[in-house]
């Protein structure tokens, strides 16, 4: 009963009241301006902000049924074309359609997914891959790729075993397992290590 | 003391739980509207943002934590007055008790509801509990705020048993008395109370170890409030002075408080011979002495910070006694001192009218007196640069505005499901002697007391 | 040892251009609020320049004074948070964890300069300003304080690329986005701990004070008083 | 709930007021009744507080002081041990800092000291009991009531006579196994 008050004023007092950047309260003010749009609540519904707040997200759906084991087969490493700026940066990257062209040009292409490619390219799009990996907005943090690289950590070690998966799952890292990897390796675990 | 058998006493006293008029609907609806509409402009406040009530930059803290402290001030009425009342024997205690630990465990409810009403996000407040989590952090201990959580909950925990200890032979009698469903409800809450003499010895000696425990727990939960304040180097918060003073401005708020409560329940219930002049008159003096001791510390404080003529102190002492703030310092004057001393110090006036005016006004006061402890101070910090000014929005003033209706509603409710005054302790001091005079009796007269035969 | 950020502020080259503020606002992704919210005291900078006029008119002198968090040693901010999302550093950064902020806003009240900032509001950069969000930098939601950070982000990726070279930081390699900016060189950053960097050498001049020094803050922010005008007879021995 | 206990019945008397209960309980002590059997209710504390079974002020106030040792060392180690469990230093302060500990502790001593005192009230006074006592709808009235538990059968009449002459019991129940649930 409380808490369904709680919600439905959650919806509706945005109705009643005045916008939430209200005019005319303090004299200073410039007279007869639209209300600027500079905000919005942070979720659009409740059952989003409930989501946020319990981290629910929706599994990837790739435009792609792209294998990672048949690249790895083909000893293909995690960042030889495919996520180069894993070592030099904070984003690992995705390839882009030029780069699957580079070698599907010539290979596999009578494969039902590679000519999906091609039309892709024939249209002149890219092609739009999902982000599988990443922290939530309201986690703050600025993961680099770069130092995780050179202290020699496996792209398994938090990605776990992509190189037997067609596309990407995601694993749910958590703050937990961070901590315990920089404790053993002795690395900073200081908040602003990673949340800035 | 009231003159009335144990059979007629039980009457009257259980004949507002066990008869239901439509007064008590009228008023648990419109002040249930009340409340609703607190709650539902709490909820627009979460999906807008904290943005939608008037706090600002430098003002971060307005009316939500002066209601915080004012509710936690007003939740002294009860347990801290109970429990000194019940340590000194003072027999005009026995109808004030319970209204008055009722008062506390509402109004801390209550209070303990705006710290999570102010924060920005009110949804991660449980990190403020240690728990073990995968983050592996915990609170910081050295934050007032924290200090806050362990105090408040040590309280709620403290008053609650202490409100609900002396209640169990008054559910056992209800028990007895009421029919149908609420028969059984009362039964499972009466916990099987017998009523053996074993029985009566252990309740006594677990509530005279409750009232010892619960001053100084009462004491720490206020202080720790102005502690809030005093932590910071604000100017006029980070005052040595604050403890004691925020002590005595919540006894002062909470007996004003009880007399209010008691005049509504004397009407409302048809108490009058239980709630008499006696009880208006003797807490009217204690209010009256509160009043005095507020004073003087109010009196401290505002000459040292003119004394020390320290320039950031001295613009927020300014702004408060002859700049923007000057209209409610001296309502606060007039409300808290003025019109107390008049009212509780001339004995004509100091009838129940006179008594239930003033403790009106000392609840206009301290309210007052809170917010002007803790705004103006923010609008006036170290750089000039960034002095601001407040004005509270109408999600602020309808969530207020909620809160007492919520105080109201409880207490409705409360009366409703449980007698109001306790019964047992009403019978027991009525067979003792029939001591009239108020305030506090010696020990000898006790003891004489209790070896009088009725 | 340790590095031991700080910041000097010589106020004799401060001309109150304000490029400073519109370089941290670049960097560090702060939201602009609007003029409604503005006049109702949410405005936010990080770093702000403060005017104060002196004199009466003609002979009026108008001083500047940027102002901006500064990462006292003895924070007031730092204790009073609940959840630790005020914390020092070991480099004696003042830090500021977003995501443990709950709002209490308390270390706001706590801060004497007033250089701490609530997102009351939810921030939203309409397409396309979106574009201009520096990725570093986390962009903070509604209910969240926020202030300088002596621009962590560049500190880190400086740390980051000493590293990858295995060689020390260099004096003047980590340069906030106001420093950058400042045409007059107003704003010098660097490790107070290394006797020979350019900061630690200003803050030990005589002209060095503290903003609010009197209230023990142990700030590592060091403005370096004005010179110039009526103050010109104690000019001999500057550096 | 409604299992039976061993009790197999009961003879009570329902006395005016604690006067006469009490002549009545000595009457029952002069008949060499077991004085555990005597069982004494009322609906407010009795004025003479010998009635049936002596007891003294029991332990709780040294329960309450355990109660309050163990809060005050879980206070204590909760804090210290929350600031060391992760070591963040704030405003130039220590890592432990035994001033702000001091706070949280004397709260969790008090916490501790009342939750004892609640525990023992409950335990010494037998609540919650689901099973009903003998429940007399007169005792909330303000009658007392008197009563020998599992009189020995032989003496039955006895303890009826002494109940209604002790102290003129107004009425004798005497009620088997089933009357009581």
């Amino acid at each position: 009963m409380l808490l369904l008050a709680v919600a439905a004023g959650w919806r509706m007092w945005g109705t009643v009241l005045p916008p939430t950047v209200s005019e005319g309260e303090t004299p200073r003010q410039p007279s007869a301006r639209p209300t600027p749009s500079v905000f919005t609540p942070a979720h659009r519904t409740l059952g989003d902000a409930v989501e946020a707040f319990f981290g629910i997200r929706p599994e990837a759906v790739q435009p792609i049924a792209f294998s990672h084991r048949v690249h790895v087969e083909n000893d293909l490493g995690c960042t030889d074309y495919c996520h180069p700026h894993a070592t030099e940066g904070p984003q690992a990257g995705l390839p882009s359609l030029r780069t699957c062209m580079l070698c599907h040009a010539t290979i596999a292409t009578e494969h039902p997914e590679i000519q999906k490619m091609t039309a892709y390219e024939e249209r002149g799009e890219d092609v739009t891959w999902q982000r599988v990996f990443g922290f939530v907005r309201s986690a703050h943090v600025r993961f680099n790729h770069a130092p995780h690289v050179r202290a020699d950590v496996a792209c398994a070690t938090c990605h776990g075993d992509v190189g037997s998966q067609t596309v990407a799952q995601r694993l749910d890292l958590t703050m937990g397992q961070c901590i315990d990897c920089h404790e053993a390796q002795q690395a900073a675990i200081e908040c602003v290590t990673c949340h800035f | 003391m009231t003159g009335k058998t144990a059979k007629e006493i039980s009457n009257d006293l259980l004949r507002p739980v066990l008869d239901t008029s439509w007064r008590f609907y009228a008023a648990a609806v419109l002040l249930g509207a009340l409340v609703v509409a607190g709650l539902a402009a709490w909820g627009h406040q979460m999906s807008a943002g904290i943005g939608v009530a008037g706090i600002n930059r430098p003002v971060f803290w307005g009316f939500y934590i002066t209601n915080f402290v004012f509710w936690i001030g007003v939740s002294h009425a009860g347990t801290l007055i109970s429990a000194i009342l019940r340590l000194t024997h003072a027999p005009w205690r026995r109808p004030v008790t319970r209204a008055a630990e009722a008062i506390t465990v509402f109004a801390l409810m209550i209070g303990a509801m705006f710290p999570l009403i102010h924060l920005g996000r009110p949804w991660l407040a449980f990190w403020l509990f240690p728990y073990p989590s995968e983050r592996r952090i915990w609170p910081n201990v050295r934050s007032p705020l924290v200090w806050d959580f362990f105090a408040i909950n040590t309280y709620l925990v403290g008053s609650t048993l202490f409100l609900l200890l002396p209640l169990i032979p008054d559910l056992a009698l209800l028990r007895d008395r009421a029919r149908g469903w609420r028969r059984h409800v009362y039964r499972l809450c009466a916990l099987g109370w017998a009523g053996t003499p074993h029985q009566w010895r252990r309740l006594e000696t677990a509530m005279h170890i409750m009232a010892i425990v619960i001053i100084p727990v009462a004491v720490s939960v206020h202080t720790i409030v102005s502690f809030d304040f005093a932590m910071a180097p604000v100017p006029m918060w980070h005052s040595t002075i604050f403890g004691p003073y925020f002590v005595a401005g919540a006894i002062f708020s909470g007996i004003a408080a009880l007399i209010v409560a008691m005049a509504v329940l004397r009407r409302a219930l048809r108490l009058e011979a239980y709630l008499q002049l006696l009880h208006f008159e003797s807490l009217g003096k204690l209010l009256l002495l509160m009043s005095l001791v507020w004073t003087y510390f109010v009196f401290a404080e505002r000459l040292t910070t003119w004394y020390g003529n320290e320039p950031a102190e001295v613009a927020v002492l300014f702004a408060v006694e002859r700049g923007p703030y000057a209209g409610l310092f001296w309502a606060m004057v007039f409300c808290n001192f003025v019109l107390p001393f008049v009212m509780l110090s001339i004995k004509r006036l100091r009838t129940i009218t006179g008594t239930v005016v003033a403790s009106l006004a000392v609840l206009v006061g301290m309210w007052l007196e809170r917010f002007l402890i803790i705004v103006p101070s923010l609008t006036r910090k170290y750089l000039p640069y960034s002095w601001g000014t407040y004005q509270p929005t109408l999600v602020e003033i309808t969530i207020t505005a909620a809160t007492f209706a919520a105080m109201g509603l409880l207490f409705v409710l409360f009366s409703k499901a449980f007698p109001i005054i306790s019964i047992w302790e009403l019978k027991e001091g009525d067979r003792r002697a029939p001591v009239v005079a108020p305030g506090l009796v010696d020990q000898s007269m006790v003891m004489a007391d209790r070896h009088a035969n009725p | 040892m340790p590095h031991r950020w700080g910041m000097v502020v010589d106020l004799d080259r401060c001309t109150g251009c304000e490029a400073c503020v519109v370089a941290c606002r670049a960097e560090n992704n702060v939201p602009t609020v609007g003029e409604a919210e503005a006049a109702r005291g949410r405005a936010i900078h990080w770093i702000r320049v403060e005017r104060y006029v002196d004199g009466e008119f003609p002979d009026v002198r108008v001083k500047f004074l940027p102002v901006f968090c500064q990462h006292c040693d003895a924070a007031p901010c730092e204790p009073v948070c609940p959840t630790y999302a005020s914390y020092h550093t070991a480099d004696g950064l003042n830090a500021q964890v977003y995501n443990r902020c709950i709002g209490t806003r308390y270390c706001a009240n706590a801060c004497p300069y007033t250089v701490r900032f609530f997102n009351f509001f939810n921030p939203v950069w309409e397409k396309p300003l979106h574009l201009q969000l520096n990725p570093d930098v986390s962009v903070r939601e509604v209910g969240v304080m926020e202030k300088c950070t002596f621009c962590v982000q560049r500190i880190k990726a400086a740390e980051i690329a000493a590293k990858a070279e295995d060689r020390p930081l260099r004096d003047g390699e980590v340069v906030p986005a106001c420093a950058q900016a400042c045409p007059s060189r107003a704003l010098v950053f660097g490790d107070l701990n290394d006797p020979d960097s350019e900061a630690s050498r200003l803050a030990g001049s005589h002209r060095a004070t503290h903003l609010l020094g009197e209230l023990g803050t142990q700030p590592k922010v060091f403005y370096l008083q004005r010179e110039g005008g009526h103050d010109r007879q104690d000019r001999e021995g500057d550096q | 709930m409604r299992t039976r206990k061993a009790v197999r019945n009961v003879i009570y008397g329902i006395c005016a007021d604690d006067d006469a209960a009490a002549s009545v309980v000595e009457e029952l002590r002069a008949l060499d009744v077991d004085a555990r059997r005597i069982v004494v209710q009322s609906s407010e504390p009795l004025e003479i507080r010998d009635l049936a079974v002596p007891h003294g002020s029991g332990a709780m106030p040294w329960v309450a002081a355990l109660g309050g040792l163990i809060g005050a060392v879980a206070g204590f180690t909760l804090a210290a041990g929350t600031q060391q469990l992760w070591p963040l230093s704030t405003g130039a302060m220590p890592i432990v800092t035994l001033r702000t500990n001091l706070i949280i502790t004397y709260e969790m001593t008090l916490l501790g000291v009342i939750v004892a005192t609640v525990l023992c009230f409950l335990v010494t006074a037998r609540l919650p009991r689901w099973r009903m006592p003998l429940d007399d709808p007169e005792i909330s009235e303000g009658a007392v009531l008197v009563g020998v538990l599992s009189p020995p059968q032989d003496r039955a009449h006895d303890i009826e006579r002494a109940l209604r002459e002790g102290g003129g019991a107004a009425r004798i129940v005497t009620c088997g196994p089933e009357d009581w649930g």
